[in-house]
């Protein structure tokens, strides 16, 4: 099969997580998952004549139906994206990337998510890999932030499911004050702070690059380590096979060497990104 | 995804007779955005429309593609039944498949296919419209009134007796422009004077209308509706509200060799001067090029015979800012200068005059009181040679193209007033033709070569030359005739072409108004809207659009009122808002844009951009004013990098009909 | 040539709303026929049709493409045609310059009154484009397959 | 080793081009270009052609699939050209080594089937440089122009031309053409000149001391870089006419009748490379010249083994609108230590 | 050359300009870098003013002039018209560039230059009439004239547009014999056919690399129409013929009438396109049809397609004019 063309699939859910985020599930026309990954792996989702971007898988390997995709609209692909219905046939290749060490360094830790916004979408597929496979991991710590309650997405999910699993805990928190929320209020990074986890765990973290960036002060602070941290990175990537050469940060290239980096890798690098 | 609905009209049989509608519906229906596709009758009907507003609804269509009839008949019908039934008018597009398609063709194979095509690419628009909202802007009720002739003083006589309120602004000391020189007018030969001063004195009297005699414009800025104008006004070393106009100051002014330009420096005034008799304002001016104590302090005379000390010759040019709804250009004319035609010895002799200057001479209140003397040596002329067109029907660079309009109806009037009060006067009219297109014209010609027998020879005068008596001989040729004539002359008197003011070129440049190469104002369409300037809120009287005589300036003055009243009246504006759009992101604010706009529509801002690296940029980019934007689209094409766009043409858009049709 | 008696040219026209567009609507409400082949695309003015439309019809597969206006000084936004003549005046010159059929591309004049010179323009244009045969130098192979 | 007399050149080259599809270096308007082999055409061998060989196998623009949409389902159609054998001929040691670089890309995992395609059918003639010219550095990246490589290796040596196969792929091809054996002797003599003429090039001393891999963090933040990126216009003509730049774009294109994908070359100094809706990592000029550099002499070499992606055939010191060029680079840089 | 290293110098010490936009020597002997000088020392040591110094260094003000300070130019005569066409199109902020026009009698066109020798070059010495070449196997000798730019050999003036705040040496007078528009007439005295012939064979070569665009003093879109992906071409490599003749199309009409016949288009070429003979061809149509008009000479003139007259020929006129059929 040739890397550069792709599969075509079907769209056969669209269900609205907030205002401006979507949740896309994806089939094979004969109603298989297109190919399996691994938690942190991205695929190009394509409409053609439209483009092509890459996007992170946010289902878990663990779901053996489908695959999902959770998108923010924020460019001219993810407008049209947001505009299909269901039935609509898009493009798939993939999966690119490493994705996460699940089955090797972060097997039996402790662990600590923290996201913000759309970011949880690639950390998602790694909770719920975790949840799947509980017995080869710690503790799980989910600390997840957005602008309000309804921008939190999958919060159905997060209720329902993530906080009622044993050994699970779940911390939310919204930006500014809101009527219907009675929980923590306060940025992410000051929240990490607060709730003041435990130094041994690993932790995976995802979200806008103000908010990475307070969070690692505010974690390093604590007493963690860089090679504790792991992130995964958002840059423009256009082939998905390390060749195009955009989203090179130094000589790794993101599509192939990341998306999921440990931040003294990350440090070897330059401040290009 | 697009919710589009198509609805394909019958139109009895006009359409589907020749057309295959249920084809059409049936085709178009099977693209991918349509969600409903319906033929019926007469989509224009009372039940066609509420077919299509309750598919607005029970769809939820997100666009409306009518094929029917032109969308020239009824795209007002469609819009306003999908407004009300939400859906923004502006989502409705209209294939013509009835004038541009079943009436055209016969075959009906062809005609449904190209009906297909027509529908395909309405739908390819209409999903790229955005829903549209007309603007609304405020109007400020107040005209302003640009020159204080004739023209402009009935226009703001009409607007006030409407109700609103008028500025008048004159560069002279007084109103009354060129009418109050002249001394009778054709074909009545009744006295200007006494038509014109009462008028001039209502506009004084009325509560509505400010003067601001002695003042020019010095800036504009906004647009239809909201004008901001400020008005200069020049120390005139008077005090208006003081001065009651006794006169006793230009009696006793000691500078009294200053040309009278009120008498076309036939004679002198004072350099404190009221210009005529009957000014308004009657307010005394010193002309501070030749007042003495204005130039070298040594004099101060007027200030001590004043008795109410209105004198102030400290004075300084002051400015008023008022805001206006419209502005009314009424700047008039001026005769050319003609002393580029050296062959009629203009010159090079006092006894040769222009026209105007005639008709001071011949004025009672002019430098001879009414008797007809020539300039030289105040001799009564006994032969007077008239030579029409000086300058106008001229094809070379001394004068003009156009017609000046008005001189073979005053020359006829002069020759007749000549020859009715000095009946041995010979008196000879050169002419190429002539032409008396109007209301008792020709008759009031022919009365001058019949009844008064005065020579009309056609033919052109090919050179005066000067005497020393004062006297001139006018060679010319007699074309009828097929001889040359040689005229012993005491005077001649050239008609001179009139040309718009000085001043006008200027105050289009304020306005933003357009001009055509001879400075006259170009009205919004030559035929349909003769009194309207293309920049939305300038409006035109008199002379300034093109040459005009009296009464079709006060026609056109008048008309020109009732479109100000028009929009005065309105509380708002409803703008439309299919108009230019620009793309400040991508503007380069190369000012290409604003060359083409013929509306002034397009103004430049200095904005800050931020950068990617966080610092902030200063860019130059162009601003549409929705308000005054007409939508023509000429910029859009003008812009190099694609910053300026057409709401409801967008370039996407028409590409999109491109490549729908050529598919 | 029998492969030229089966050719039918697809033929963009740019009618300004004003005038050509109603003159085109006055040929349909005399009755003037003229070939399918002309579809019309409605713009407010001829100044707004950019050189970019007329080269993207020309790559879709347009076998010519027509400009119709106000007469020169007639336009309703009075300076608007003057710009177009001269803008298309350029662009044809240079497409002649770069060796494409000059034939392919016009401007006409057409007021609202005149339904037959509509048609009679539409004709006469046609029959031209027909005896050009297909654009082949300004296609985008592409588009072809 | 096999001979020719030079005259023999034209049928040699007709002989190759009735069996194969032939290109050869020829004249275009004062260019030399690689030319389909026909009749007439004017072979011009007296320097490296203006534009690298890299077109032969990552080509301007090329299909990569089309997509049928219908309603709501899509097709995808696989429509790319076919390819036939085909000989290049006359390419120069430079580009040979950038085939290598590019392979180390385009056949890494996942393998460019379109790449691959185009190699397996290929067959290169190299020509060795008989007058290396002021713009040539490939010494500095152990580059020998007397020996070219390739299938075939040529060498003009006066009157004659050498012919030598280095693979099968080559040694099939010569044995085909029947050739006479001889001018091991020359060549010697044209290696010989060669190699005296190399020792003279004004950028004969330009090593590449200072670069490769691991040396990002001593260079990425070097102050020249501003400077040096200064007067670039953000053109892409060295990418372009690099023979190792292989940066590309996917795009779509609406036909009408089908969408159709394709691949074409693309270039790291345009602006809007890197730009997509959530940010621009390379912003300005500097970073996106700095990132060309850094790719070909760090980043590069620290992913392939040390190899570096500059091949010193100086496309770039020819064809730079206003003069900017890696060697510039290189020394500038180096100037700091 | 040492006239303008005075002035130079004086500009920096009575704190007239912070800075200086200038040539310097690059890497090889016929290379011209363009630098933007910060002090005195820095531009009596490095600036160059040669027979190569033949880039237009106007576009860059568009940039630099956005700066604090003042910046120093020197323009030759045809950089001058580039220069006061951007201040008229207000790229340029004016105060704060202070301009020089310099003189120039044509410049070398070192590609060919180099092209025409077999051997590597190691330096060049500019003996005005004649250029010495020394190269790895001994010294040739060009004539300068026999190597011009095209640009050069069809100069069409040596006065400089209006503008600049001084002049060193004497103005110019416009060249009376220019011969810059021979080919487009014998371009346009060939078939059609002929003439597409000639493009193709031309525009085919393009690689779509924009260096054209990028260094075209008229192209100082803040974002080009074809960097827009709605413009429905490639922005990057043509994918075909279509492509080719659209954008060389395109851009050459959108800089119709604001072209000031720099030629710099034609000098960065890699692929040597003579797109000067597009950018010509509507400079000799608008010169024909609408009166002379050269793009910078006057600050308050229209530019030929922001204006009309009613008097305008018809499009007519290009079915009527020359050519063979």
């Amino acid at each position: 099969m040739e890397a550069l063309i792709p599969q075509v699939v079907v769209c056969t859910d669209v269900r609205r997580d907030t205002p401006d985020v979507k949740t896309f599930r994806i089939l094979t026309p004969d109603g298989k998952k297109p190919f399996v990954n691994i938690p942190g792996q991205c695929a190009m989702l394509s409409i053609p004549g439209v483009g092509e971007a890459m996007f992170s898988i946010t289902s878990s390997p663990t779901n053996k139906e489908y695959m999902e995709f959770s998108i923010k609209k924020c460019g001219c692909l993810t407008e049209w994206l947001h505009m299909i219905e269901p039935g609509q046939q898009l493009t798939i290749r993939g999966p690119y990337g490493n994705g996460f060490p699940v089955d090797t360094a972060l097997k039996g830790k402790d662990l600590l998510f923290i996201a913000g916004g759309i970011g949880l979408a690639p950390l998602r597929s790694v909770i719920n890999y975790c949840r799947d496979n509980r017995a080869d991991y710690g503790t799980i710590d989910i600390i997840y932030g957005s602008r309000s309650k309804d921008d939190l997405v999958d919060y159905k999910e997060i209720i329902d499911e993530w906080m009622n699993t044993p050994g699970v805990n779940v911390h939310l928190t919204i930006d500014r004050e809101q009527e219907v929320w009675d929980g923590h209020v306060g940025f992410v990074p000051n929240y990490v702070k607060e709730l003041n986890p435990d130094i041994k765990k690993t932790v995976l973290m995802c979200g806008p690059p103000i908010m990475i960036k307070f969070t690692l002060a505010g974690l390093k602070e604590l007493g963690f380590e860089d090679t504790q941290i792991y992130t995964t990175m958002e840059l423009r990537m256009k082939c998905g096979i390390g060749k195009c050469g955009r989203c090179n940060i130094g000589a790794k290239y993101v599509c192939k060497d990341g998306p999921v980096f440990r931040f003294d890798q990350l440090d070897e690098l330059p401040n290009e990104y | 995804m697009n919710r589009i609905g198509v609805f394909v009209c019958h139109c009895g049989t006009n359409i589907a007779a020749t057309v295959d509608v249920h084809r059409v519906a049936e085709t178009l229906g099977k693209e991918p955005s349509v969600v409903i596709a319906k033929d019926y009758q007469y989509m224009c009907s009372e039940a066609g429309q509420n077919m299509i507003k309750d598919a607005i609804r029970e769809y939820g269509l997100t666009g409306l593609v009518v094929c029917s009839c032109s969308p020239r008949m009824h795209e007002a019908t469609f819009r306003k039944a999908a407004a009300s039934a939400g859906l923004n008018p502006y989502l409705v597009e209209i294939a013509n498949i009835r004038e541009q398609d079943s009436w055209i063709h016969k075959d009906i194979e062809e005609a449904t296919e190209k009906a297909v095509i027509l529908g395909r690419t309405a739908i390819a628009k209409v999903q790229l419209n955005t829903p549209l909202t007309a603007g609304e802007s405020p109007v400020t009720k107040r005209a302003l009134v640009i020159g204080g002739g004739i023209a402009g003083i009935q226009t703001a006589l009409d607007i006030a007796e409407a109700g609103f309120e008028v500025d008048i602004v004159e560069k002279q000391p007084t109103i009354g422009g060129k009418m109050a020189q002249i001394d009778k007018t054709f074909p009545t030969l009744d006295c200007a004077a006494c038509i014109l001063t009462p008028k001039m004195v209502d506009c004084a009297q009325n509560d509505k209308i400010t003067i601001y005699s002695y003042s020019e414009v010095a800036a504009v800025s906004g647009f239809v509706g909201n004008f901001s104008v400020k008005i200069k006004r020049k120390a005139r070393f008077v005090d208006e509200t003081k001065c009651t106009g006794c006169g006793l100051c230009t009696e006793k002014c000691p500078q009294k060799k200053v040309p009278n330009e009120f008498n076309l420096g036939l004679d002198n005034r004072r350099a404190i001067y009221i210009p005529f008799a009957q000014a308004v304002p009657k307010v005394a001016t010193i002309d501070p090029d030749y007042c003495n104590m204005l130039k070298n302090g040594k004099c101060g005379v007027c200030a001590k015979v004043c008795g109410a000390q209105a004198i102030d010759y400290k004075a300084q040019d002051t400015y008023v800012e008022q805001q206006y709804g419209a502005i009314v250009v009424a700047t008039g004319f001026n005769p050319i200068n003609i002393d580029a035609y050296d062959e009629y010895a203009y010159s090079q002799s006092q006894n040769v005059v222009t026209s105007l200057e005639l008709e001071r001479l011949m004025n009672a209140a002019g430098p001879n009181g009414g008797t007809l003397l020539r300039p030289s040596d105040k001799k009564h002329p006994k032969t007077i040679v008239f030579v029409q067109c000086v300058g106008s029907r001229c094809d070379d660079s001394r004068g003009k193209g156009y017609c000046s309009k008005i001189c073979c109806m005053y020359t006829a009037k002069h020759a007749m007033l000549i020859r009715e009060k000095y009946p041995d006067t010979n008196v000879y009219v050169f002419y190429i033709d002539v032409r008396t297109p109007g209301k008792n014209f020709d008759e009031f010609y022919r009365r001058a070569v019949e009844q008064y027998n005065v020579h009309y020879v056609k033919g052109q005068v090919g050179k005066v030359v000067p005497k020393s008596d004062g006297n001139l001989i006018v060679y010319g040729s007699d074309l009828i005739e097929g001889k040359r004539l040689v005229i012993d002359a005491d005077m001649v008197v050239l008609a001179a072409a009139i040309e718009p003011d000085k001043s006008a070129r200027s105050i289009a440049t304020m306005l933003t108004a357009s001009m055509d190469t001879n400075d006259f104002f170009t009205e919004a369409h030559p035929k349909l809207r003769p009194v309207e300037s293309p920049t939305a809120g300038i409006f035109l009287s008199g002379v300034c659009q093109g040459p005009k005589d009296i009464p079709e300036t006060v026609a056109q003055a008048t008309a020109c009122a009732g479109k100000v009243i028009g929009l005065l009246v309105k509380d708002k504006l409803t703008c439309n808002p299919c108009v230019a759009h620009s793309d400040e992101l991508m503007c380069n604010g190369c000012s290409s844009c604003e060359k083409v706009c013929p509306y002034g529509a397009i103004t430049y801002e200095e904005k800050g951009f931020r950068q990617p690296d966080r610092t902030t940029k200063m860019r130059r980019v162009a601003i549409v004013n929705e308000a005054v934007c007409q939508g023509c689209g000429a910029c859009t094409v003008a812009c190099p990098s694609g910053a300026m766009d057409l709401k409801g043409f967008a370039n996407k858009q028409i590409m999109a009909e491109v490549d729908a049709i050529c598919l | 040539m029998s492969v030229n008696n089966e050719f039918r040219p697809k033929i963009v026209a740019f009618c300004c709303n004003w005038c050509s567009y109603a003159g085109a609507d006055l040929a349909g409400t005399n009755r003037l026929q003229y070939p399918a082949d002309v579809k019309i695309i409605r713009v407010p003015c001829s100044c707004r049709v950019n050189p970019m439309f007329i080269l993207r019809a020309f790559q879709r597969g347009a076998d010519g493409v027509i400009l119709c206006g106000c007469h020169p000084g007639d336009c309703h936004y009075t300076s608007g045609n003057y710009f177009a003549r001269r803008r298309m005046t350029l662009l044809f010159s240079m497409l002649d310059y770069l060796g494409i059929e000059k034939e392919r591309t016009r401007v006409e004049w057409v007021s609202a009154a005149e339904g037959a010179k509509f048609a009679a323009t539409m004709n006469d244009f046609v029959d031209t484009v027909t005896k050009l045969g297909p654009n082949r130098r300004l296609e985008d192979l592409r588009c072809k397959n | 080793m096999y001979s020719i007399k030079k005259e023999a050149l034209g049928s040699l080259l007709a002989a190759i081009g009735a069996k194969r599809k032939l290109y050869v270096p020829a004249d275009n308007a004062g260019l030399i270009l690689f030319t389909p082999y026909a009749d007439g055409v004017s072979v011009n061998l007296s320097r490296n052609p203006d534009v690298s060989a890299k077109d032969f196998f990552f080509p301007q623009v090329e299909n990569i699939c089309r997509f049928k949409v219908c309603g709501k389902t899509v097709d995808v159609i696989d429509n790319r050209e076919k390819n036939e054998d085909f000989v290049v001929f006359g390419v120069r040691a430079c580009d040979v080594k950038s085939f290598e670089v590019l392979d180390n890309v385009f056949l890494s995992e996942p393998v460019d089937g379109y790449y691959k395609d185009r190699r397996d059918h290929s067959l290169i003639v190299t020509l060795a440089c008989s007058k290396p010219l002021e713009t040539c550095f490939c010494g500095t990246f152990g580059i020998d122009c007397a020996a070219p490589g390739g299938d075939v290796e040529a060498y003009a040596c006066g009157d004659s031309y050498a012919f030598r196969a280095i693979t099968e792929k080559g040694e099939a091809f010569l044995a085909e053409l029947s050739l006479e054996n001889g001018g091991d002797e020359a060549v010697e003599a044209c290696k010989a000149k060669i190699n005296e003429i190399k020792a003279k090039l004004p950028l004969s001393d330009l090593t590449t001391e200072g670069f490769g891999g691991g040396k990002t963090k001593d260079l990425f933040n070097n102050p020249k870089w501003a400077e040096l990126s200064a007067s670039c216009l953000g053109c892409g003509t060295c990418t372009f006419v690099c023979p190792t730049c292989q940066c590309y774009d996917i795009r779509d294109f609406d036909t009408g009748n089908g969408i159709q994908r394709y691949r074409c070359w693309d270039s790291c100094m345009y602006r809007d490379f890197t730009k997509m809706s959530a940010g621009q990592p390379r912003p300005s000029q500097l970073e996106r010249f700095r990132q060309r550099f850094m790719h070909k002499l760090v980043y590069y070499p620290e992913n392939n083994n040390g190899l570096f992606s500059c091949v010193g055939c100086g496309r770039c010191l020819r064809k730079c609108p206003q003069s900017l060029n890696i060697v510039k680079v290189m020394k500038a840089l180096r100037e700091d230590d | 050359m040492q006239e303008l290293i005075k002035k130079g110098k004086e500009l920096f010490a009575n704190g007239t300009v912070d800075r200086i936009i200038g040539w310097t020597r690059g890497e090889l002997p016929y290379d011209r870098e363009i630098r933007v000088f910060r002090c005195a020392e820095c531009f009596e040591k490095d600036f160059v003013y040669d027979a190569f110094c033949g880039a237009n260094l106007s576009k860059y003000l568009i940039e630099e002039s956005g700066k604090e300070g003042k910046i120093g130019v020197f323009l030759k005569p045809c950089d001058s018209y580039s220069f006061a066409q951007l201040i008229k199109e207000h790229r340029i902020k004016k105060e704060n560039v202070y301009a020089v026009a310099i003189e120039c009698y044509g410049k070398c066109d070192s590609r060919a230059l180099a092209d025409s020798v077999e051997d590597a070059i190691y330096w060049i010495t500019d003996n005005g009439p004649e250029l010495k070449i020394d190269t790895v196997s001994g010294a040739v000798v060009r004539n300068t004239y026999d190597y011009m730019l095209e640009k050069c050999a069809a100069c069409k003036t040596k006065k400089h547009a209006p503008g600049c705040d001084e002049t060193i040496g004497d103005e110019g007078e416009k060249v009376d014999d220019c011969t810059r528009f021979d080919i487009v007439a014998k371009l346009e005295a060939m078939t059609p056919e002929e003439r597409f012939a000639f493009w193709r064979g031309e525009l085919s070569r393009c690689i779509r690399c924009n260096a054209c665009r990028n260094v075209c003093p008229a192209c100082s879109c803040e974002h080009c129409v074809f960097d827009n992906p709605a413009s429905g071409i490639s922005q990057k490599a043509a994918a075909d013929s279509f492509e080719e003749n659209n954008f060389h199309i395109i851009r050459a009409f959108h800089v119709a009438g604001r072209c000031t016949d720099c030629g710099e288009c034609s000098r960065v070429c890699p692929q040597h396109i003579p797109l000067h003979l597009l950018n010509r061809k509507f400079i000799k149509d608008i010169n024909e049809l609408y009166g002379e008009y050269q793009a910078g000479e006057n600050p308050d003139e229209r530019a030929p397609l922001t204006n009309y007259t009613k008097a305008d020929c018809e499009p007519s006129v290009v079915y009527k004019r020359g050519g063979k059929n």
